[in-house]
């Protein structure tokens, strides 16, 4: 019998990982310390009922991501723009630590920094997603997108997969065309279709630091061993669109050559997921 | 409030006994089982069952906390069902509600005949069946897929729970209700057994059915248990030749 | 000083229980393997404040069921139907296993599987429950009928007796007269009160297995010792209308049986039920 | 929305001191109390007041989970009153809302009084009052039958806690308060006490009185108690009279 | 280190204090039986963002009361008045035994009896809160009023400290001017500020019961000395309007003199209450 | 719904670098800090920044329940950021939300490296932030509070946490963001800083900046958590001199 809710690394591995870092730049799966595990996303593969979804793989670690489209009332102080939800839900099967229940501090930061991404890039433009009353503003409904970000297997990195999931779903989302009447009664096409506007693609890279050593999406274990974690998030227009740190302290040069390296490798990872939303376009 | 309100259509069978969805009465829909997919769980099963896209997988024989639940002569078996806000028409809230408390108590209780829990006293195994996209028969396609992630976790059991579904429309009664079937139709009646003991460990049922429907039913549902069971065994079979060829080949190599 | 939330039956009385139903086919209690305890409904009792009531005695099983009405929007999916919820308390006074606290797996059960009993059989006829605006549909109101059934002292077989107690507080419920006017207001009479439409009688026959035998109506020492258990609910035109497995596991030939056995006991119940319903209007 | 919005009546007292319900304002409603009508429960009461109906039960003295809650030189009192869903006009949605989460520590404190616990150290007793029926003073009613299933469980005390209320209309000071008094009237006090030991062990008021009419309510207060003391000292002998003559009555034969 | 939640008074200690109180009618601060410890508020300083609010000091008790306004839509039962509700909030670093979480039955029962002493008083002239409609007035709202009491410091009698707090900080409240249009939207002049309606000034006087003597406002450790407690709500026109007893018991003669105490006491604290204000006022 | 809604300015900041309250890019706002002014707590500060009050107080070591939350080799650092309901414009519900969770994970980070925690196995600090008026900013403030508070504990610490904000204006960087910049601005950043040691410990950013803009920021927000650090120290040697004072005072009468 396994002990439950634990993952114990021997510090014996703990050593050797920092060591080969340290003296031979290379990480415990065969890495350089800027290289990626293998990045697999697919893009409407029919796995949810959502208007829009993305099943991204990162190594070993698979998140899931669903969109969902409602109609409501706009947030009374911003009347003109339709409202984005993002939830982050790390089901019980993907990790022996994860337990049944609402979302703890982790799920919700990873959460909101996937959230936060996607709206400081504008990513949706939620300001094309009111549904006007013909003739009263004041009783406008807007769309309501709901991202909902599902955990498979936990094996590091959830920030950067999480992100990848996102803005992948959000990219493929379609939404019914909606109208409202005089009095107030919606009417929706389900068979009139359009793309969710999006304007921006937002990535994350997520740095952690093992000793003097910085590396890109840290795997389970190397986040068990790190010093310290970082979340960069830069969209295609090369802007810095988020950050967060996740425990421990970075150096004023430490930080600055994260940004650099996140500058670097968010390239990489938005040509992932352009090529992701063009084969689910082309399989449409 | 919801935009995807469905209407029901004008009828549910024809008079030639095609369903909305052009299957015979008697008819399942294409079933695919995976096995092992995800790699932190003990063990897992991934089931496409018409529109369905289920994961199953099972954590243990573990510790459980907190330690005043576990007993002292067997393992406790729980299970969790539950459905992703994305994986229905209108957005589910998400946390568990009336329905799925419901459906994890009826889960738990259909695959609990089936393991030898008192092999492990102290102990939870864990259950999650998680619904990614629904389409009427999650219940018996989470049944189905559960039953084998336990064997693929290695829980020693009797045999698998294989499970479907058997509606009423009208006066037919037709295998594995599909979605409008679910949504219109007159009766539905959920089973699962044990098919190398002919015991069924789950039936339950809503809708109307004379007593001599309700023994049809139970019969067609059995009948299609079976050929369940043969899809679960296959899957489990073509994991181990895969592990099998993989071994073959580290060792050729 | 007695454990809590504790049952112990010696496993003694396990053995002797499950060899005299075997040997004997006789019970504990003395009863056939047919027999129901004594069952007393006492509809209309002045209990409650609800709009119908009826409080059951399955021999020491004891159980209050309610019926508050009130008015509210229908589902969007079911705009010409009234709103029938079914809850299920089981009180802490009424066994020292219950706790206070919101309904747990087993309390859900009970009250969705009485639910289906009802709703399969259209017990109440939801139809006619609309309170129509007088010229747009679209802001027609419903009935909410509210059935609350409280467990007030368990002895087992908690199913039938709640069957028993919502169908005969459902059936002795009385509404009060509600209009809409124009602008949307609505005005109850309270002194003009009419019966809630019901249009059939369910009532569920819960059978359990210990060793070969089917027994109707477990007492909780019964259904501790029970191999598995299932209820039947069958209505007044002969239906079945709900079925529920709870635990262990039957032979297609066992199934069979219970089948025959529900259909037959259901009479008893459903006399049962007519004569508390004559009685209470014959009080009224 | 609730349909049953009640207005107030013209008036809830009449020239000649008259109450609405047709009382004299030192007049009790009618009570009856029954001891023991749960199986299950270790000590148990009915009571109907006026319109309440109420069941008080009692469980213990008994294991306390968590551990680590029990104290180790007396019993710890629990209390739960519990408005049941359809004991008010409106439906009162299940579960605790602020209002019994008081009530459950008031009645509790005016029932601690009347307990030897520190013979049970390390354990609970656990009282359970729940409300079928409401038509005002539920409180003084539970607390009254809550004190004799105290009693029926066997538990040791220095003597029952009676209890009652007390309101104004206009000028007049009204004895137990009836349910438009409740609604529409000036003021509300409720109290309980050890009738043997002349102990007050709850107090509670609202609306307005002036220090000398709190006074006088006060004594009136006191002065019912010792009937509803009566009454509860009443039902406890018929209950024993009752297994005496079972027992006679087994043995005779 | 020091235990978590669990203060501990030796029985020296405790022994020490009835002693000198039942021989020498003297407190363990010094006091005489019906002293209050040092009462200072401080009405409109600024710590917060209410529209009212008030910080009471007595002794080392500290509490904060905040009054938010909003507009929403009247009791059903109640359509021509407004709304008052009020809430205790025992701030976690308030005291070591205090946890965070949802407010417990001591803080509830705390927010209920401020807030019957203000509702019994009409201490908030509710009536003067609907914002009628033009026409219809069953479209009406309210103002909602949230006072809001936080308790910073605990050290002893948080009862009389909150019914300070609560007053000064209703009586030093100011209302936007708030009208509706023909067509139901509101208009707020958030420069038009009134004071919120007040017609009388409750304060609560709690009295310890320690063996044989009555003290007023006991502090912690006089609190857990005590055989019982009981809190007087009296209002500048001399009228009792809320009484809770808090545990133990009182004989009739003892509760006639807790009455005539809290009468004369009370003139103290209602003169602390005005001089609060009107030291506001003129800073405004 | 709220009447407090607030409309954004017509602009942020003038052509000749003039924020909306008057400030120069490069201005802080003014900063007051008060230390131990709460009497059970082990430590705590009350800090005054802008329109911002907030209280932080420390309770710890102390034991932790339940007891398998503790840890062996370290002391468990909790923090919980908690807004009044009456510190915002329109009225905050009580109890965590989903930002004051986040809040509160970063801040208890943002303090962890600056803590001995070895030395205290076993047990647990706790921290709490109360923000009884929010002005933009808290999460800075009432970190650069809690490190206050943790020395006034005298928990064993490297150094003092300082922290800031920096937010951009069209193209101008601001120094600690103001309430509009804040609502209407087009980038916020937090940080926080062991200013003896160089190192960064939060670092939360919204809103866009180039990497250029980034790095320039991150200067300023450095530079600012010197002054910070130097108020951070004199309001701690204000209240050791009062002490000394009160000492002295004692002595000589």
């Amino acid at each position: 019998m396994r002990p439950a809710h634990r993952r114990v690394i021997s510090l014996l591995k703990k050593e050797y990982i920092k060591t080969i870092i340290k003296e031979d730049k290379i990480r415990e799966d065969g890495r350089h310390p800027l290289d990626y595990r293998k990045i697999e996303i697919k893009a409407r593969g029919g796995f949810t009922k959502g208007e829009g979804e993305a099943w991204v793989r990162l190594g070993r670690t698979q998140v899931l991501a669903g969109v969902k489209i409602d109609v409501g009332d706009p947030y009374p102080d911003s009347p003109d723009t339709g409202v984005l939800i993002t939830h982050e839900e790390p089901l019980p099967l993907a990790s022996p630590t994860f337990e049944p229940g609402p979302p703890d501090e982790n799920a919700i930061e990873l959460a909101r920094v996937v959230d936060r991404g996607i709206r400081s890039a504008e990513a949706v433009d939620l300001k094309q997603l009111v549904i006007p009353h013909p003739t009263d503003p004041g009783r406008n409904k807007v769309y309501l997108i709901f991202l909902d970000i599902h955990i498979l297997d936990h094996d590091g990195n959830l920030q950067d997969a999480s992100a990848l999931a996102g803005i992948a779903a959000l990219m493929t989302t379609v939404i019914p065309e909606v109208k409202m009447t005089e009095d107030g009664k919606l009417e929706a096409n389900l068979e009139k279709l359009k793309p969710l506007p999006t304007k921006a693609i937002p990535v994350s890279v997520t740095i952690a630091k093992i000793g003097d050593t910085l590396i890109v999406d840290p795997n389970l274990t190397e986040e068990e061993v790190a010093d310290s974690r970082i979340t960069i998030t830069v969209d295609d227009h090369n802007r810095v669109c988020a950050i967060q740190m996740l425990g421990g302290s970075f150096t004023p040069a430490e930080l600055e050559l994260a940004i650099d390296i996140a500058t670097v490798k968010s390239r990489e990872l938005i040509e992932k997921v352009k090529a992701a939303v063009k084969e689910a376009e082309a399989n449409a | 409030m919801s935009i995807f309100i469905e209407k029901p259509p004008e009828k549910l069978i024809d008079e030639d006994g095609t369903r909305i969805d052009g299957r015979k009465p008697d008819e399942m829909r294409p079933v695919r089982i995976e096995v092992g997919i995800l790699e932190n769980a003990d063990g897992s099963a991934y089931i496409e069952w018409g529109g369905n896209r289920i994961l199953a997988a099972v954590y243990g024989p573990r510790e459980l906390h907190p330690k005043h639940l576990a007993q002292p002569d067997k393992a406790v078996l729980r299970c969790r069902y539950n459905m992703a806000p994305f994986s229905t028409s209108t957005r589910k809230k998400p946390g568990p509600d009336r329905r799925s408390i419901e459906l994890s108590k009826v889960i738990r209780e259909a695959l609990e005949p089936s393991l030898f829990l008192h092999e492990f006293p102290g102990t939870t195994i864990d259950v999650f069946v998680e619904v990614l996209r629904s389409d009427a028969g999650t219940r018996v396609a989470g049944t189905t897929a559960a039953s084998v992630a336990l064997a693929d976790a290695g829980i020693p059991m009797r045999g698998l729970v294989s499970a479907c579904t058997v509606g009423r429309v009208g006066d037919v009664l037709v295998l594995d209700v599909g979605h409008e079937e679910d949504q219109w139709g007159d009766a539905d009646l959920a089973l699962s057994m044990l098919v190398d003991y002919n015991e069924i460990t789950l039936l339950q049922m809503d809708g109307t059915l004379t007593p001599q429907q309700l023994k049809q039913a139970i019969g067609m549902a059995m009948d299609a248990c079976k050929k369940i069971h043969e899809l679960q065994k296959q899957a489990i079979r073509e994991k181990y030749l895969k592990i099998v060829r993989e071994i073959a080949g580290e060792t050729s190599t």
